[in-house]
């Protein structure tokens, strides 16, 4: 079965470049139609992405998203059924190595030409383009930008622990927690129980003690930062943030915690910038809380990055691949990311974006100038828990070892890191 | 020309031989009755003549016309079940009238077989309940009614009354034979109640494993059992049988129970000349119950004095219209069917008169009757 | 009974217009079978055939041998995960068994409101998996649930906190599929009890047995049949468990209450890694097959014992 | 034993009884009441409460307000979907599972057993395995993101239940009946009509009440093969459940629970007795 989808592929993938240098007459001569495949579908991203649709539509074209409910996985079946059928979509969410896995098994477009126009390259990150461009040409598009570190203080919980200086340090931090646990909150830090949650907890930790270790084990998985001593003190970290985390919240979100974390009764929370479009979305105000990067023990921000983008696929109908055309021009459009990052709460992947306005927050204006310090010091790097930094099957094993030494405490730090170790090379 | 001819049948189940070699033949207008005891092949070669089951060898004629590969519907056929298989789901009228609708016959023709069939049987009111409002005996008349209302050159029935009580299977009974009396339709009918058998039949087929062993009026099959199976089967209470030794003195054949004990039965035979060969060799003495009776009794048609014996007695059944006798010949148990009025008391002996005329002889080795 | 296959296809002239006739009851009866039959083989073997390729995203043609399997078999997950399913299946089969049978007796006891009570007992079972898992993730939440509800009554010293704990999360599978489907057990069960000779237990009250012996003793044993029923379903949906833990747990806390459906569909799927996943599902299809043969081989015994009686 | 007189072992077992039916009944009367509350409200107590404003506003939000990406209708499109794909789903794997029970049960035929005995198996293959080569096949024959797909899947993975159930039914048909049916001149298709299927009503109340509520919750096949517009309503109650970028609406989530539920709920409770009686004469042979 495998053979004939070859060849299908095969098919699709010569007829769509024949039509390749139709592309600009097409453009004109059809209505631009985008299919596209998202499991964006409730809250903020729900929002964002049906306003991007109507931009889309502003623009004379049709817009047909298929929502796909639920985790990640369900949406990547979808993608991969619709690819098996020769049918792949016009376009769909996805991110980051695995662009370049599922670039193998389906033809994409070439987009060079659309993002030299639009000057995009100059204005992204180096690393997070290359992910974009796994075989050297842009095949993807990078559409908003999180970093997964960000340190969230709850003002009535600094207020209670009678503390107004905010932490830059791991030992900062740590004091900071004790501070308010003797100040009467059982649980100062108000991070959920996720697998993702627990993932974040771990490379926010290895990250703040030593980027350098964290690139070297995290993302290039070099066999002796994974059993550094780097590694055992980001266990001990994490060990230290889960103790001070709610045990009865189980496997659920840090969503559940939202409320306690404005009223004071938890103090932190080491969560990504989207945490800010779902506060707004729960009536909190913006004043109810700072935002400020994650600790970081060299005294300079760690910009742990986590982008979602678009893959687009090869299509021969004349409309889609106009359509793509257009999304292309959507994504890369200064303006539809400042529309795209307000609601969502995320930062722009342009670096270019000005976020003096009124409808930014002043976390995104942390966000933004933490990513620049870190990209100028070298420490943007991908995050690991948001599947940024290796591929799903990888970045599973890697978690599985996490979130059970998270959940159970008798696992003692060396133990987790020669477990990290054996699972990563299990899982090669 | 015979309404019905088995010619060698036979059928196989895997590594089990069910019927062996059956032939029969059945002349139009005959009640045949299959009697034996469950698991003789009966009911198997009943299904096989209905179409319902396929024999492995041999031929099935209905009417003059081989029908081993026509399907059931098309035998003419019609055939009443022991569970009456009535369809649950439709009212009598639907049940009676189904086959016509199946082979599409008009309306109006269907409801004049229907009335004549209802009336035949005295189920006009029945007409439109469901089976389940139905008593035993009315479902029994329906199931009938079925089979009457296709007016076929063969009726089959299968065990039809064994699920009636007592009183009202003598009813049925009675009321089936004056059926074939009346219609003088041609009728297969399966039973293991030899008494069924013998009130109904014109001619009675007994088998066993397979076989058919006697296939005779059931004047013949009562009197002159072909063997041992069919002396011990036929007959409520049955035949008593008993090892027994043929001598001959100048006067002819004695048959001697209990030989060489000091109350040893000497039976002088008249007329069994075939058994000539056997004197001096073990034989099987068959004797009816009613064939031993008190002493004072006159067997009817007798001639000279009737033979006596005095036998020891150890159970009196008084059954109110007679007293059977458990005692003993020359040592060998046998039953007596006595008048009602006599009871002899048990652990005394009694005299006892014997019809020596209707003596069987069977042979030991094969059980077939001798004479 | 009646061999009607071999009737029509005995040669002959009458026999293909027969055959021809009868088309359409073979095409209804035989299209849907063999189509059923056919995509569970063939699936069956495709996906034992993708066991021993080095599929990842999408299938693909190769040879590994048994590289899948080993390291399936090597993984932590997995060995969690056949723990917890003895675990699992043992105590959610007893437990749904033994409810069953105690909610089944007490309703035979021709109490009143029985209509009402079997309704109760059997509506999970018109609940999805999804929801269920969903509803008693909260129910069994301690920061939201149950003992939340009890400390604010004032109950503080209440502790209830299994779905957190990673020893006792299993339990909390248990607890909800137990209530998602012990009212199955109870119906058949139930069934069961009513269809029981009335005489049998006139017999056993004459011979002075109370109602616990009499229960244990006469009507008992001849569930027996049904109780074995019951044995094969619920274990198959022990087996083949997957929504419910992955609304209700999702395998955590950690890894603790991983099983192999999960796994499977977790390699499969989340880890893009086919051969592996379908290694797993192998396994998993092979630890039906031991549960299933036992099963199939007591009603052969069964049905030859009472073919023979 | 079964009599009917108070005593204090039957004030026991009213006592054990109403336990367990208040246990049973706790998790829907939870949901329920949540339906009933706000979302905040939730958020500041616990799951369970009783409601403080009475919300009914969540009920109209499940059914035609909350929006799914674009499409801001609650579930009741979904809901359709769902009609859409579980009625024929459920009718035809009834109808064929009827018809080839019937044949297996009471027409022998070569092959029958070994035919039966894989369809049956088909009960016990996992879910998940058969994802992939599902999607092959809807590919190969042009089904996928249909509703159609769906309905052959659903028909042919049924087959396996409805098959079983009726063929352990039908074993209990007398013979006999079939035999007077054929020697009548009624052939396959009219003793199946006019006599197995008015007797059938037991267990085809259990397999319509089976598939249609196995078929109405599926959800892994239901967003895998369908698209936008088309996802089943077990689609849209994820949607609500799962929030990625969202705080948990537990009030509307739980009025959409009961919604979609609605239709399987009604099943049991007029289905429920004869449920009983079906499942014990198809399931125990």
């Amino acid at each position: 079965m495998p053979i004939t989808t070859t060849r299908r592929r095969l098919l699709a993938g010569s007829a769509a470049a024949l039509a390749l240098p139709a592309f600009a007459r097409a453009q004109g001569a059809v209505k631009p139609r985008l299919t596209a495949i998202s499991q964006w579908s409730a809250g903020s991203d729900g929002a964002a992405i049906t306003a991007l649709g109507k931009k889309f539509e502003e623009k004379g074209g049709v817009w047909q998203h298929s929502p796909v409910p639920g985790f990640t996985t369900d949406m990547m079946n979808k993608l991969r059924a619709q690819i098996i059928a020769g049918d792949p979509p016009a376009c769909s969410q996805l991110k980051g190595p695995e662009i370049a896995a599922w670039s193998k098994i389906a033809p994409t477009v070439d987009l060079d030409a659309v993002v030299a126009a639009a000057g995009y390259e100059k204005v992204v990150a180096p690393d997070l383009a290359k992910l974009h461009k796994p075989a050297g040409k842009w095949i993807a598009l990078p559409l908003q930008i999180y970093s997964t570190n960000m340190l969230f203080l709850s003002k009535r919980g600094m207020d209670k622990a009678k503390a107004d200086k905010v932490p830059v340090t791991w030992a900062d931090f740590n004091d900071l927690a004790e501070k308010m646990k003797s100040a009467g909150m059982a649980y100062p830090i108000a991070n959920g129980g996720t697998r993702a949650d627990d993932g974040q907890k771990f490379e926010a930790s290895l990250a703040g003690i030593s980027p350098t270790a964290y690139r070297a084990a995290c993302m290039n998985l070099d066999k002796k930062a994974l059993e550094g001593p780097e590694m055992k003190a980001a266990f001990a970290q994490t060990r230290k943030i889960s103790d001070w985390c709610d045990p009865n919240v189980g496997v659920q979100p840090y969503a559940t915690n939202l409320k306690r974390f404005v009223d004071g009764d938890m103090g932190m929370l080491i969560m990504g910038g989207w945490a800010q479009g779902v506060l707004k979305n729960a009536g909190f105000k913006f004043d109810d809380y700072v935002i400020t990067p994650g600790p970081s023990d060299n005294g300079k921000p760690v910009f742990l990055l986590n982008a979602d983008a678009f893959i687009f696929w090869q299509r021969k109908e004349a409309d889609l691949q106009a359509g793509q055309m257009l999304m292309a021009q959507l994504v890369m459009d200064p303006a539809i990311q400042t529309m795209y990052s307000q609601i969502t709460g995320s930062i722009p992947v342009r670096t270019d974006v000005d976020l003096t306005g009124a409808g930014w927050s002043d976390g995104q204006r942390t966000t933004a100038a933490a990513l620049k310090n870190a990209m100028g010091n070298n420490q943007a790097v991908l995050s690991l828990a948001h599947n940024m930094a290796q591929e799903n099957g990888l970045t599973a094993a890697i978690i599985d070892v996490i979130t059970e030494y998270v959940k159970n405490k008798t696992i003692k730090p060396d133990e987790a890191v020669s477990r990290l170790a054996e699972a990563v090379e299990g899982a090669r | 020309m015979a309404a019905l001819s088995i010619r060698a049948l036979s059928k196989r189940y895997a590594n089990l031989e069910v019927l062996k070699g059956i032939d029969l033949d059945i002349e139009s207008g005959e009640f045949t009755v299959l009697v034996g005891p469950s698991g003789c092949g009966k009911s198997t070669l009943l299904n096989i003549v209905a179409g319902l089951d396929r024999a492995s060898d041999g031929t099935i004629e209905i009417g003059g016309r081989i029908v081993n590969d026509v399907p059931p519907k098309d035998r003419d056929i019609a055939m009443v079940f022991q569970s009456y298989a009535l369809y649950p789901s439709m009212t009598v009228r639907q049940n009676i009238t189904f086959g016509m609708e199946c082979r599409g016959v008009a309306k109006a023709e269907q409801e004049k077989a229907l009335a004549n069939v209802a009336r035949l049987l005295q189920i006009e009111p029945l007409l439109g309940r469901k089976p389940s409002q139905l008593s035993g005996g009315q479902r029994q008349r329906v199931a009938m009614g079925r089979a009457l209302v296709r007016d076929p050159l063969l009726f089959l029935f299968d065990e039809p009354l064994s699920n009636l009580d007592a009183k009202l299977r003598v009813e049925m009974r009675m009321e089936i034979k004056r059926l074939h009396q009346r219609i003088g339709a041609t009728i297969v009918y399966v039973t293991h109640d030899q008494i069924e058998a013998m009130t109904m039949a014109t001619r009675i087929a007994v088998m066993h494993r397979g076989v058919v062993q006697q296939f005779a009026d059931p004047d013949t099959v009562y009197r002159y059992p072909a063997n041992l199976f069919v002396a011990r089967f036929m007959g409520s209470p049955p035949m008593n049988t008993m090892p027994a030794r043929l001598e001959a003195d100048s006067n002819g054949p004695v048959v001697v129970i209990g030989s060489g004990r000091p109350d040893e039965v000497r039976l002088r035979l008249q007329g069994y000349d075939a058994a000539a060969s056997y004197v001096g060799r073990d034989v099987v003495l068959g004797i009816r119950p009613e064939c031993i009776a008190e002493g004072d009794r006159v067997f009817s048609g007798a001639v000279g004095p009737p033979v006596m014996v005095t036998a020891p007695v150890e159970l009196v059944e008084p059954t109110g219209a007679e007293t059977i006798v458990l005692l003993r010949l020359g040592g060998e148990p046998a039953q007596a069917r006595i008048s009602p009025d006599i009871r002899p008391t048990p652990g005394t002996t009694a005299s006892f008169a014997l019809d020596i005329r209707r003596i069987c002889l069977f042979d030991p080795e094969t059980e077939r009757l001798i004479a | 009974m009646t061999d009607v296959a071999s009737t029509a296809t005995r040669p002959g002239r009458s026999a293909t217009s027969e055959m021809v006739r009868r088309l359409p009851e073979f095409l209804v009866i035989w299209v849907p079978l063999l189509l059923s039959a056919a995509h569970l083989i063939s699936f069956s073997i495709w996906t034992i055939w993708i066991s021993f390729t080095p599929s990842t995203l999408i299938p693909v043609t190769g040879w590994v041998g048994l590289r899948n399997y080993n390291s399936v078999l090597a993984s932590r997950n997995w060995q969690i995960a056949f723990d917890n399913l003895l675990l699992f299946g043992i105590a959610f089969v007893l437990l749904s068994l033994t409810t069953g049978l105690l909610l089944a007796i007490l309703l035979d006891q021709r109490i009143r409101g029985e209509n009402v009570l079997r309704t109760i007992f059997l509506y999970p079972l018109a609940v999805s998996f999804v929801v269920t898992g969903t509803v008693w993730s909260w129910l069994l939440n301690p920061g939201i649930g149950i003992e939340k509800l009890a400390h604010d009554l004032g109950w503080t010293s209440f502790h209830f906190d299994w779905l957190v704990n990673r020893d006792m999360a299993i339990w909390t599978i248990v607890i909800a599929a137990i209530w998602q489907s012990s009212g199955f057990a109870m119906a058949l069960f139930l069934a069961g009890l009513r269809s029981v000779d009335s005489d049998i237990i006139k017999a056993a009250q004459i011979d002075g047995a109370g109602p616990v012996r009499t229960y244990w003793r006469v009507i008992l044993p001849t569930l027996w049949p049904i109780t074995v029923t019951v044995i094969v379903v619920q274990l198959q949906f022990a087996i083949s468990a997957f929504d419910l833990v992955r609304a209700l747990t999702n395998g955590g806390p950690g890894i603790a209450t991983q099983l192999p459906a999960l796994v499977v569909y977790d390699l499969m799927f989340q880890r893009s890694q086919l051969g592996r996943g379908a290694a797993a599902a192998v396994l998993m299809l092979l630890i039906l097959l031991a549960v299933l043969l036992p099963y199939a081989a007591w009603r052969y015994v069964r049905q030859r014992r009472a073919a023979h009686a | 034993m079964r009599d009917r007189s108070f005593t204090p072992s039957r004030a026991l077992i009213y006592l054990i009884v109403t336990l367990f039916a208040a246990a049973y009944l706790a998790p829907l009367v939870v949901v329920v009441l949540n339906s009933l509350r706000t979302n905040e409200e939730i958020a500041q107590s616990s799951m369970i409460g009783w409601p403080q404003n009475w919300a009914f506003g969540n009920y109209a939000m499940a059914w035609s307000g909350f929006c799914v990406a674009e499409t801001c209708a609650g579930i009741r499109p979904y809901m359709l979907n769902s009609a859409l794909i579980t009625i024929p789903a459920t009718i035809f794997s009834t109808l064929l599972g009827a018809v080839a029970g019937y044949a297996v049960s009471l027409w022998r035929f070569r092959g029958d057993n070994w035919i039966y005995g894989i369809v049956t198996l088909g009960l016990f293959l996992p879910q998940q395995m058969r994802l992939l080569p599902w999607t092959i096949v809807l590919r190969d024959i042009g089904l996928i993101n249909t509703l159609s797909g769906l309905v052959l899947i659903h028909t042919i993975q049924g087959l396996s239940f409805t098959v079983l159930f009726c063929r352990n039914y039908y074993v209990a048909i007398p013979h006999e009946l079939i035999r007077a049916a054929r020697i009548d001149g009624a052939g396959f298709f009219r003793i199946f009509w006019r006599i197995i299927l008015p007797l059938s009503a037991p267990i085809l109340i259990v397999t319509v009440i089976w598939q249609f509520t196995h078929i109405w919750n599926e959800f892994l096949y239901g967003v895998t093969f369908t698209t936008g517009q088309q996802q089943p309503v077990t689609a849209a109650l994820i949607a609500l459940s799962t929030p990625v970028a969202d705080i948990p609406k537990q009030g509307v989530q739980s009025a959409a629970v009961i919604i979609a539920a609605l239709p399987t709920l009604l099943i049991y409770l007029f289905g429920g007795r004869y449920f009983v009686r079906g499942l014990t004469a198809g399931a125990v042979k």
